[in-house]
């Protein structure tokens, strides 16, 4: 498969993306600067975390606005694999294509640590490597990370099983604990958590591989 | 707007408001102008020849440091040192104190200490890895402290994360003289792939001088206390001197720079940040050491505001600046590249041969003074020193603590906020962007390792003023032995240090003598060690109502580790694992934290540092990492060998069962030179034979997270969820 | 020059933790007849005289861009010039 | 209730990054007559009704606690019930 690491001014841990499919699933990658107007040849397209544009308005607002975004709804739209980390979750909420808003942590501060996730749906092209109510350690770093929607959109994200990642510890006060989110149609994920930074036991856990994994599994599955 | 006249500013002896003295002015006047400095001259001067720029009250001192080694590529004089690494790799380090800006303005002041930090790297070229701090304040005791704290621990992180670099160590202590005047130290490391690179000249005739990143404003103008009611109406708007930084900026600035240096070091000549007195010092000291005059015209440089005058300009320390010498044939691509950042870059100016520092604004020749009058020409002070009557008092003192029950001092000093967790704090930090960062805060050095080598790179801030102010020679070598057990401990070799010495006022005889005695002891212990002193920082006059902080020198070591599988962390890792204490335990209570607990002050002399046997014992242990035989190294510091057991069973969710030849007062001794490692059984033959000489057998690891513990005079047990409460949440509850 | 005073809030079905926080700092520091607090943001848009459709372009500015209708409401004053 | 309005803006000479940013996004939505964007805070502040020395103590509470005197400068309004 072959990625796309889209860069918008300030994303910061585009390299880190990079790095964990070049030299963790051992895929094609590159970068696509903001600027560009076509993912072409793409299979993937991943948004990486950071502050893009210094998150000055409100995290990933003005990002939306960049040139490459039409493309990455037209190729959202295709049903092709959508992945927003961090600040990419932020961007992909901004933009519509996922549901719901994260806005600052309830106790207003930043938060660095290695949190446990559950995973709650393993019918996702982002999460068919992981067993069904795996508990999984994952780093996160946000200071606007509590995921918000309304009760309605609640229960359609219930009803369509669109959570995909839970807080085993509500860290940041997001409702029903959510930490990532599908689309309806499965192929966008959004997740606050960075599974980039966690594709080796040497930096303190391995469990974010089975994500990168699980959609090159998809691919060869939808192959076949 | 009238500027005063060169008369008047004789007569009224304006000058000295600006902190030059009559014989600075008269040397300028008289020696080296041979006329009378107009206002935007004696400007310049008075930046140029601060302390801050200048070192000129403590030049002497600091070369008295070491600064070469077979590694060294880079040292003092630069924007950051350099040490050679191997594979043709570098590591650029250096630290910088942001004290008086964080004390006006919390938040910006710790936020621009660590963006001008990161300048400071990526302008030597490197690409920065990991940043750490060294912070100190007044105790927890009431709202102004507690934002205070709030504020600059939320700038250091709201600028680190926002441009992603990771956190990864640092520290944070509270003593009662730091309460007006609290120390807020930035470190950064940055790793060179380009060893090559020569930053910071301008040199060359024509070669042209191009400026790039944010805009001027009238930022952190702070000298102007001229610039008073005679010639401004407008006073309130222009009085605003607080810089502000902005990461977002900084981010483009360095990728920019790093990128340039990598792929097209030969555009340009020389690349420098603008900090301290922003374009004077950056440029002047760029010609200066280049040999070389340069034309700069104002007009060209971006402004914010309106109407700034030269002085002004000059003068200002708006952020996330810098400038660069470009070979005129590339100056179009150099203008290019930077607009693909979206990043301002405009030229400014030339270099000349004249070996003159001309600036023009609307058209009128508004300074033209020798460059190296500036920069080499400062006169160098020798300070008066005099040894505190205190410590001559005090000499024979030796405190001894009182123990009535080991459970309850042990429970009271692991809450204390000096030794309490700071994760509270270091949360807040990202100490994991880039996806390197092997050793998170916590443990006794941050790790990063160099991706695609086998390597990694080792770094700690440390210093304990309170030593240092019972006897500045020997506080100045344990802060650097300290130091180096962070980095040993973590399975890395010391390779060099920058630091950052906070003092009191070097007019101050006994604030000079301080500084002199630990400047000594820092360079015999960087001696013992082979780790040259590469960059750092003077930060003096930090006093309130002319009291002095301790003498507070902050040490930065980095080390190199050569194998990541060296890398060692500090707490338990199996239940069974042998703990052995290393090192010879003696009553050294003076300076400690007990001390500060049970006597509320600090009293006595330090026993002097057997260099010898730090160095052996370090050795010890270095060895013992490389053959594969710790599981978990500590050093032992504050509060000594009870609260090195204790942080490494809390981190680790597990318990311990020791028996010790210690009494329950030694158990809180301070005594150096000592270490606590944990050995699987299987190991412990090999373990012993190495080790020989000074250690003891302790106990044993617990699946059971209780502290059972057997002193010479004391059976106890200590509940291992009462001490992880105390110890975890004792911050939190200070801070709410 | 035509200023534009744009005023952002959160909808109240929004926990508003900054306002939060606020509100139990004014009541450490003694004022206690507080109910309570919400904090949002506040833009200040100088925009050229000749401005046509002045109010439709700022009200998708804030649409598009200066709100995110999820989560915040918004509502501005054209100041008729400054 | 007394709802009081407060605005805190970055004093002029104070470098706005937030509001530069909003601009040139705004610029790059196509709306180009905008001489410049300023960001600032606004908040509600909710007192009871019966409140004596409501101006001067909300005066403190802003110079205190909203807005930072070194960087900022506020406004309020009392609105005399809400
Ligand atoms: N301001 C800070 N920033 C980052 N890390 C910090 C800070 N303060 C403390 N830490 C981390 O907490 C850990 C313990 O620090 P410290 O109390 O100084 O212990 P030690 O005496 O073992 O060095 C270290 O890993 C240190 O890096
Ligand atoms: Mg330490």
């Amino acid at each position: 498969m072959k990625f796309a690491v889209v860069n918008f001014p300030g994303s910061n841990c585009d390299m880190d993306l990079y790095y964990a499919i070049r030299d963790g699933i051992n895929e094609q990658v590159e970068l696509v600067d903001y600027r560009a107007t076509s993912l072409d040849g793409f299979d993937g397209v991943l948004i990486p975390g950071g502050f893009s544009y210094g998150d000055y308005l409100r995290s990933g607002a003005i990002a939306v606005h960049a040139p490459i975004v039409k493309e990455i709804i037209r190729f959202a739209n295709d049903g092709k694999i959508v992945l927003g980390i961090c600040n990419g979750f932020q961007i992909l909420t901004e933009l519509g294509l996922l549901p719901g808003a994260l806005v600052r942590n309830e106790k207003g501060r930043f938060i660095c640590e290695t949190v446990e996730l559950e995973v709650v749906n393993t019918q996702t092209p982002f999460t068919n490597e992981y067993q069904a109510n795996e508990t999984i350690k994952v780093p996160v770093a946000h200071g606007e990370g509590r995921y918000y929607c309304d009760n309605e959109t609640l229960s359609q994200l219930e009803e369509n099983e669109q959570i995909v990642f839970r807080y085993k510890n509500n860290i940041n006060g997001s409702v029903a604990l959510i930490a990532g989110v599908t689309n309806k149609q499965k192929n966008v994920l959004g997740m606050m958590p960075h599974p980039e930074r966690a594709l080796e036991e040497i930096v303190g856990s391995n469990d974010g591989l089975n994500l990168f994994q699980s959609i090159i599994n998809n691919q060869v599955r939808v192959n076949n | 707007m009238t500027e005063p006249t060169a008369k008047q500013i004789r007569e009224e002896k304006l000058y000295q408001q600006w902190g030059l003295t009559d014989s600075e002015y008269e040397l300028i006047s008289q020696k080296i102008l041979k006329r009378l400095p107009n206002y935007t001259e004696t400007g310049l001067y008075s930046v140029m020849w601060s302390e801050h720029c200048s070192y000129k009250n403590s030049k002497k001192v600091l070369r008295k440091m070491p600064n070469k080694s077979n590694r060294v590529i880079a040292g003092p004089g630069e924007d950051a040192g350099i040490l050679d690494i191997g594979d043709n790799q570098a590591v650029v380090f250096k630290a910088e104190s942001h004290n008086h800006p964080s004390a006006v303005e919390p938040y910006q002041g710790a936020a621009t200490g660590v963006g001008g930090i990161i300048r400071d790297i990526f302008s030597m070229g490197a690409q920065p890895i990991a940043l750490l701090n060294s912070l100190k304040f007044g105790p927890l005791k009431d709202g102004k402290t507690k934002h205070l704290v709030n504020e600059v621990v939320a700038g250091i992180g709201g600028y680190g994360n926002c441009i992603g670099l990771p956190t990864v160590g640092g520290e944070i202590s509270f003593e009662d003289c730091y309460e007006h005047n609290p120390l807020v130290n930035a470190m950064c490391v940055g790793l060179l792939n380009n060893v090559e690179f020569k930053h910071g000249t301008a040199s060359g005739t024509d070669n042209l001088i191009v400026y790039v990143g944010a805009k001027t404003g009238r930022d952190g103008i702070h000298g102007a206390t001229f610039a008073s009611d005679e010639f401004t109406d407008t006073k309130n708007k222009q009085r605003s001197a607080v810089q502000v930084g902005n990461p977002f900026i900084e981010k483009l600035l360095m990728d920019a720079c790093v990128e340039i240096i990598e792929k097209h070091s030969d555009w340009i000549l020389g690349i420098q940040d603008m900090g301290a007195a922003g374009l004077v010092s950056s440029t002047a000291e760029m010609a200066s050491k280049a040999g070389s005059g340069l034309i700069l015209n104002l007009d060209n440089v971006p402004q914010r505001e309106i109407q700034m005058t030269a002085y002004e300009m000059m003068l200002s320390e708006s952020q996330e600046r810098m400038v660069l010498c470009v070979k005129p044939q590339f100056v179009n691509d150099v203008l290019e590249f930077f607009k693909r950042f979206e990043l301002d870059a405009v030229v400014i100016g030339r270099v000349t041969d004249d070996q003159q520092y001309k600036i023009y604004q609307h058209e009128n020749l508004v300074t033209d003074i020798p460059v190296d009058s500036l920069t080499e020409l400062v006169p160098e002070y020798d300070r008066l020193e005099k040894k505190p009557a205190r410590i001559e008092e005090q000499k024979d003192y030796q405190f001894i603590p009182q123990i009535d029950s080991l459970k309850n001092t042990w429970l009271t000093m692991l809450s204390r906020p000096n030794i309490a967790s700071k994760k509270y704090f270091y949360q807040t930090y990202d100490s994991q962007v880039r996806a390197n960062t092997l050793v998170r805060p916590g443990s006794d050095a941050g790790v990063v390792r160099i991706r695609g080598t086998k390597k990694a790179i080792a770094m700690t801030n440390d210093s304990n003023s309170k030593y240092v102010y019972l006897n500045p020679y020997v506080g100045g070598q344990i802060a650097v032995m300290e130091a180096a057990r962070n980095i040993v401990a973590s399975g890395g070799e010391p390779i060099g240090i920058t630091d950052c010495l906070n003092y009191g006022n070097p007019e101050n005889p006994e604030a000079f003598w301080e500084l002199d005695q630990s400047v000594e002891g820092i360079a015999s212990a960087c001696e013992k060690l082979d780790t040259p002193v590469i960059s750092g920082n003077v930060s003096l006059y930090n006093e309130y109502n002319d009291v002095s902080i301790y003498p507070s020198p902050m040490i930065g070591m980095v080390g190199l580790i050569s194998d990541i599988e060296q890398v060692t962390t500090s707490y338990f890792k199996d239940a069974g694992d042998l703990i052995y204490l290393i090192g010879q335990t003696q009553d050294d209570f003076n300076g400690s934290e007990i001390q500060m607990e049970q006597l509320g002050q600090l009293k006595g002399d330090l026993r002097s540092l057997d260099l010898e046997k730090e160095k052996l014992h370090q050795d010890i242990v270095k060895y013992a990492i490389k053959q594969g035989l710790l599981k978990s190294c500590h050093d032992l510091s504050e509060g000594g060998l009870a609260i090195a057991l204790s942080k490494a069973a809390l981190d680790s969710g597990l318990g311990f069962e020791i028996t010790t030849r210690l009494n329950s007062a030694q158990m809180f001794s301070e005594t150096q030179s000592r270490f606590l490692v944990t050995v699987s059984p299987d190991k412990q033959e090999d373990f012993e034979k190495l080790i020989q000489g000074e250690f003891e057998l302790l106990g044993q690891v617990s699946e059971n997270p209780d502290f059972k513990v057997t002193t010479t005079n004391e059976i106890v047990v200590i509940d291992g969820q009462e001490a992880a409460n105390d110890w975890m949440e004792a911050m939190a509850c200070l801070m709410k | 020059m035509k200023l534009v005073k744009v005023y952002v809030t959160l909808k109240n079905s929004v926990l508003d933790a900054q306002g939060e926080a606020i509100k139990s700092a004014i009541n450490t520091m003694g004022y206690r007849k507080l109910n309570d607090v919400h904090m949002g943001k506040y833009f200040e848009l100088n925009f050229a005289d000749d401005y046509q459709g002045l109010e439709e372009d700022v009200d998708k500015i804030c649409d598009d861009l200066l709100a995110n209708p999820n989560i915040e409401t918004y509502r501005f004053e054209i100041m008729e010039d400054a």
